[in-house]
């Protein structure tokens, strides 16, 4: 039990063992996803959920906010940030075509930079360029409770069908999921990290929780991001592997 | 402007800044608190003034603690730092997002930003999380490893859960569906058995996490009463010291 | 060229920033430094830019008298003193005041309301719809009890019982979880560093 | 023409109250096709049913109409590659593995153009962006188009005249919106709000009735004999990692550190890896000055300031302090003209670390970058209640030699200091909080059994 999480200075052989096999597999399957092959998903009752809301809000023409939490890209946290950026573009086009508002809040300037052309990109395919409206995407200071306070209070304007958290939330997660609890709409969302998972999951409607979230893109609408989870599973497979057969090794005393 | 006001307030008898404070704090403080009580125009202009100087003050601080001294470095000493320069060019791409016939100029600065932030994952998740972690869950479920008798087994118990939960929650994210076929079946079976003593290991910890951050919370709470309890309306002074 | 040099500059800056953490080389340190310094600058610019989308947001309020006057208003004002004093005087009592009667009491008082909105969560997550929320509410009771600063006088088994819980089921559940939250972010990663997701054009 | 919200009388446009009954016509949401009559959002321009314009001014011009025939190649996009942009439908289709078939059967070729009927899509297809669509490499697959059968048409007859009745638009919000697990009534949330308030007041009434039963866990214990153990004169590093949103929880804990630092006359240097931590040092430190005079800045205490860049940042510091910071925080001289920090050139001069933290991926930080480069220095987490079960294996790895939660911890440090300060007496307040969640489970339970009881 001594040597739990133990960093050592030793570990970039490890990490080059572990590129060696996943590199080559995310290439050979998402070239294989690109060209169409397609394997079958365990539903996630999140997304499933989302793109219900999705085509309600295009028949509807009611808007659903879409809260892109406040990690920053440029930072470690690129990741969760990314895949808000990606609900985001999802809903955003889809309110283009439609020809419908939508609504975006972040609590980071750089994901409001990027979400920025993420709309003017939707609204310019969907054959509207002068639709885009710098309104539709706000930000509210790069404090976390700001952004939670600030979003609280756009989403007072006016009802909204949904209210999105996807990203990266700590504790404002929780503040903006529970002060609109008391309002009409379907709460859904996810983050990453398991404190704040544990408050979005007691609060939202439904939740992605750790790893789910990263897969918001394959579920929604890229299927280029099928090869990604394919590779993801081949390596939790080797992952769990390499954790019994070392387990036992030690245990019979070849290691360590 | 400021510098009269800044003498103003240094020319006032003393005490009188942190009692004015004090009142605009404990007012501000009620402010956000009603909010419990239903929306009210308080909270909302605690809201307002609370983004507006959360704002102001990271703009403050960008500026002070990030711009300035780096723009000093630069003018100071071109040749040596000439990547802030590089940087500073970059950052007024950035502004071009704003006008919108420019817009698509701000992709290079981004693509700095995605690029850099991804290998920055990347390289934490793998030499900080990943691999360690993996090291880390290699236990030994051998009972002689831990100490005689009985307290060996109840660690090899323990290892043995330890090891068991991270499998088991690890694989309540397979992703992949049920497929055909006997192999499949068989497989999917087992993944769900594992899933299902996933998720129970994950609501423990998500209980464990739920009643710290209940604390958490409670904690600021309590500290807000006791400002205004004790620091302000002086109620309890005196109470317990 | 307008879609290919951010592409090549993307993954250029993912590369350098990746082989700084898996080789162990100064120039290639220096290197990485030199980048989080740049992502910091540029951070700092589009945060230049996310004040002025919040300045327009609330003048076009003020202006168009959308939504309340007085509360843009107030908002535009707190925003800008606090810049003011926060460059002119960033060491002056002024800003220390701000930070002390303004800044530290919102907050922690936004923090607060959390006390509450935590308990109406917990309220609704407490629920035994099935057997996960039966696990969470008995996990999260025994927890916060044997956290009570006195458990120790009741019984001192109540202390291993907490630490058991930490040490043993809860590890393994956050183990498990940071070890699937790495595969994402390395798989989420690896589709940047490889253009398979070009967020950054706009995609 | 906007539809009044309140009593459904078609305005013209551009009005700003119901010319029927008066209401304000403010963010209104239903726009009425001056063509054909159907409700649309307002947000729309164009009419769902008919594809008039609803708005009769300079409405946007839809620059690229595709053909018909190019809809089909659009299924390709996601799989050609981006040179393929000017290639022959004919040639895509080839690669298309599962439906074409299907799809070819349906659509008609250019010559036979589709039977005008009144579907909800019609007219849609043209402004999918069929060019930028092909132009991208990866996009999403897009909508198919359909064109209905006689059945289909029928439904979507039907359905087009339902959702068109003007029906009040509260309850098609609450038919839109409905969460799936019903959210508690606005009572009983007030009822549970005052509940917890009470709560955070009982120590105020209770006159500490638990306080005299604290016993100080194991690390609480360690950590004071590890203080303890420090001689006089010795430095000791603090770290002001967390933000003025948990000032509540931590500020008590570090106050409390500090002033057993400063009895024992240990001098003490401050920094943050948040900009915002900074002015919470300083507060703390001046609290600390306050109450033991003696204790004198620049003599026995200093803040250097905010150390930025993350891991770089405590990466420079692990190897050059003069380097981290050139000056300190308050008083802006260089580190060598403060007594307190004279002899100080990188961490192995200082004793211990003591980091008060509010964010997990921050004391990760500290261990990656500082303490297994300087294993021999004791690093203490003093952490919020929130984060702590996160730690855990640290502390059981060595790595971390105590780990302390904010909340229970400064309480039990309180007791373990001796002190009887009003925050022992909050324990009772946590105390009763543990006893209503209790209570909360048990009811919440009890309304959702009879709740679903009576569904059944």
């Amino acid at each position: 039990m001594e040597n739990v999480l133990l960093v050592t200075q030793k570990i970039d052989l490890g990490a080059w063992i572990v590129l060696l096999i996943f590199v080559p597999f995310f290439i050979l399957f998402t070239l294989r996803a690109k060209s169409g092959a397609r394997f079958p998903l365990r539903p996630i009752a999140a997304y499933k959920r989302l793109c219900e809301l999705v085509s309600q809000a295009a028949e509807s023409g009611h808007v659903i906010h879409v809260g892109m939490g406040s990690g920053g890209i440029g930072t470690p946290a690129t990741p969760e940030a990314l895949m808000g950026l990606t609900v985001f573009g999802y809903i955003a086009r889809q309110a283009a075509q439609y020809n419908q508002a939508t609504l975006g809040t972040t609590g980071d300037p750089t994901i409001l930079t990027a979400a920025q052309g993420i709309l003017q990109r939707a609204r310019a395919e969907a054959g509207f360029p002068e639709q885009y409206s710098r309104r539709e995407l706000q930000f509210y200071g790069p404090h976390p409770f700001a952004y939670a306070v600030g979003a609280f209070d756009s989403l007072r304007a006016r009802p909204y069908l949904a209210n999105v958290l996807l990203g990266h939330f700590g504790a404002e997660g929780l503040w903006l999921a529970e002060a609109t609890s008391s309002k009409e709409m379907s709460r859904l969302g996810g983050v990453a990290p398991p404190t704040a998972a544990a408050l979005m999951q007691s609060s939202l409607d439904e939740t992605v929780i750790g790893e789910e979230v990263f897969a918001a893109g394959a579920y929604l609408d890229k299927p280029s991001h099928l090869g990604s989870l394919a590779s993801q599973d081949l390596m939790r497979i080797i992952i769990i592997l390499t954790i019994l057969v070392g387990s036992i090794l030690t245990s019979l005393g070849y290691l360590g | 402007m400021l510098e009269t006001l800044a003498n103003v307030m240094n020319a006032l008898p003393a005490g009188t800044a942190s009692t004015i404070g004090t009142w605009v704090a404990a007012l501000l403080t009620l402010a956000v608190l009603s909010f419990i009580f239903g929306e009210n125009p308080a909270f909302r202009l605690a809201e307002y003034l609370f983004v507006g100087i959360a704002a102001g003050y990271a703009g403050a601080l960008a500026w002070t603690q990030v711009l300035w001294p780096r723009a000093k470095l630069f003018l100071a000493n071109p040749q040596a730092y000439w990547y802030y320069g590089l940087f500073f060019a970059l950052g007024l791409l950035l502004l071009t997002r704003g006008v919108r016939s420019l817009s698509t100029l701000g992709n290079l600065p981004l693509g700095v930003l995605f690029g850099t932030g991804a290998g920055l994952a990347l390289g934490g998740a793998l030499t900080g999380s990943l691999v360690p972690q993996i090291e880390a869950s290699v236990v030994s479920l051998s009972p002689a490893d831990y100490g005689q008798g009985l307290v060996g087994w109840a660690y090899a118990i323990d290892a043995f859960i330890l090891l068991i939960g991270t499998i088991a929650v690890l694989s309540a994210f397979h992703f992949t569906g049920k497929g055909q076929g006997a192999w499949s079946g068989f497989w999917h079976g087992l993944l769900r058995i594992l899933q299902g003593a996933g998720r129970g290991f994950i609501m423990v910890a998500f209980g464990a996490l739920l009643a710290g951050a209940t604390l958490s919370f409670f904690a600021a709470l309590q500290s807000r009463l006791a400002f205004l309890l004790r620091d302000w309306i002086k109620l309890f002074g005196n109470m317990g010291l | 060229m307008k879609k290919t040099l951010p592409l090549i500059v993307a993954i250029l800056c993912g590369v350098l920033s990746l082989a700084d953490f898996i080789i162990p080389n100064p120039q290639l340190d220096a290197l990485g430094a030199v980048l989080v310094e740049g992502v910091t600058i540029l951070a700092a610019f589009a945060l230049l830019l996310g004040l002025l989308n919040i300045l327009g947001t609330h003048v076009h309020r003020v202006a168009t008298g959308e939504g309340s006057r007085g509360l843009s208003l107030s908002l535009i004002l707190a925003m800008l003193i606090t810049m003011a004093v926060g460059i002119a005087f960033p060491h002056s009592g002024t800003l220390r005041w701000i930070f002390r009667y303004l800044y530290v009491p919102l907050q922690s008082t936004m923090t607060a309301l959390l006390a509450f909105f935590v308990v109406s969560a917990a309220y609704r997550a407490f629920r035994l719809r099935n057997i996960e929320a039966l696990i969470l509410l008995v996990t999260s009771l025994l927890v916060l009890f044997t956290q009570l600063p006195f458990v120790g006088a009741i019984s001192p088994s109540l202390a291993i019982i907490r630490d058991w819980l930490m040490r043993v089921p809860v590890t393994a559940a956050t183990r498990g979880l940071i070890l699937g939250i790495a595969l994402g972010t390395i798989a989420t990663s690896l589709r940047i560093l490889l253009a398979v997701d070009r967020p950054y054009t706009g995609e | 023409m906007i539809v009044c919200p309140v009593c459904q009388h078609r305005n013209p446009e551009g009005a700003k109250t119901c010319e029927a009954c008066g209401a304000s016509l403010e963010g209104f949401f239903y726009r009425a096709c001056p063509v054909c009559g159907a409700l649309n959002p307002a947000e729309a321009v164009f009419c769902r049913r008919c594809l008039a314009e609803l708005i009769p001014s300079e409405a946007p011009e839809e620059p690229l109409p595709p053909t018909e025939a190019e809809a089909p190649s659009e299924e390709t996009a996601s799989t050609a590659p981006p040179t393929e942009k000017e290639e022959t439908p004919e040639t895509t289709e080839e690669e298309i593995t599962e439906e074409p078939s299907v799809e070819e059967e349906i659509l008609p070729k250019p010559e036979h153009p589709p039977v005008p009927v009144p579907n909800p899509l019609e007219g849609l297809e043209e402004l999918l962006p069929l060019e930028a669509a092909v132009a991208l490499p990866h996009r999403a697959e897009p909508r198919q188009v359909h064109f209905p059968d006689e059945t289909e048409r029928r439904d979507a007859e039907l359905f087009q005249q339902i959702a068109t009745e003007p029906a009040p638009l509260r309850e098609q919000a609450r038919v839109l919106g409905t969460p799936r697990t019903r959210a508690l009534s606005p009572i009983g949330r007030l009822i549970l709000y005052i509940l917890v308030l009470l709560i955070a007041i009982v120590p105020y009434f209770s006159g500490g009735f638990t306080a005299s039963w604290i016993t100080p866990r194991e690390d609480v214990t360690t950590l004071l004999q590890s203080l303890n153990s420090l001689p006089q004169g010795a430095t000791v590093l603090l770290a002001f990692d967390y933000d003025p949103a948990y000032a509540g929880e931590m500020n008590p804990l570090a106050l409390d550190i500090t002033r057993q630092l400063a009895q024992r006359s240990v001098h003490i240097v401050a920094l943050s890896t948040q900009p915002a931590g900074i002015g919470l040092a300083e507060q703390v430190l001046r609290q600390l000055s306050d109450q033991v005079p003696a204790y004198r800045y620049g003599q026995s205490y200093a803040i250097l300031g905010y150390l930025p860049g993350q891991e770089a940042g405590l990466r420079t510091l692990n190897s050059s302090l003069g380097d981290a910071f050139k000056e300190d925080y308050l008083q802006r001289r260089s580190l060598g003209e403060l007594p307190v920090t004279r002899g100080l050139a990188t961490l192995a001069d200082f004793e211990q670390i003591i980091l008060f933290a509010d964010d997990e991926t921050t004391v990760r930080r500290w261990i990656e970058q500082i303490q297994s480069r300087n294993p021999e220095i004791p690093l203490h987490a003093l952490v919020t209640a929130r984060i702590a079960p996160m730690l855990v294996p640290y502390r059981q790895s060595g790595q971390l030699s105590t780990l302390l939660p904010g909340t229970p911890g400064a309480i039990e440090l309180e007791a373990a200091m001796g002190r009887r300060s009003f925050l022992t007496w909050t324990s009772d307040a946590y105390t009763a909080l543990f006893f209503s969640l209790l209570f909360i489970a048990v009811i919440s339970n009890v309304l959702y059994l009879s709740s679903t009881r009576r569904v059944r």
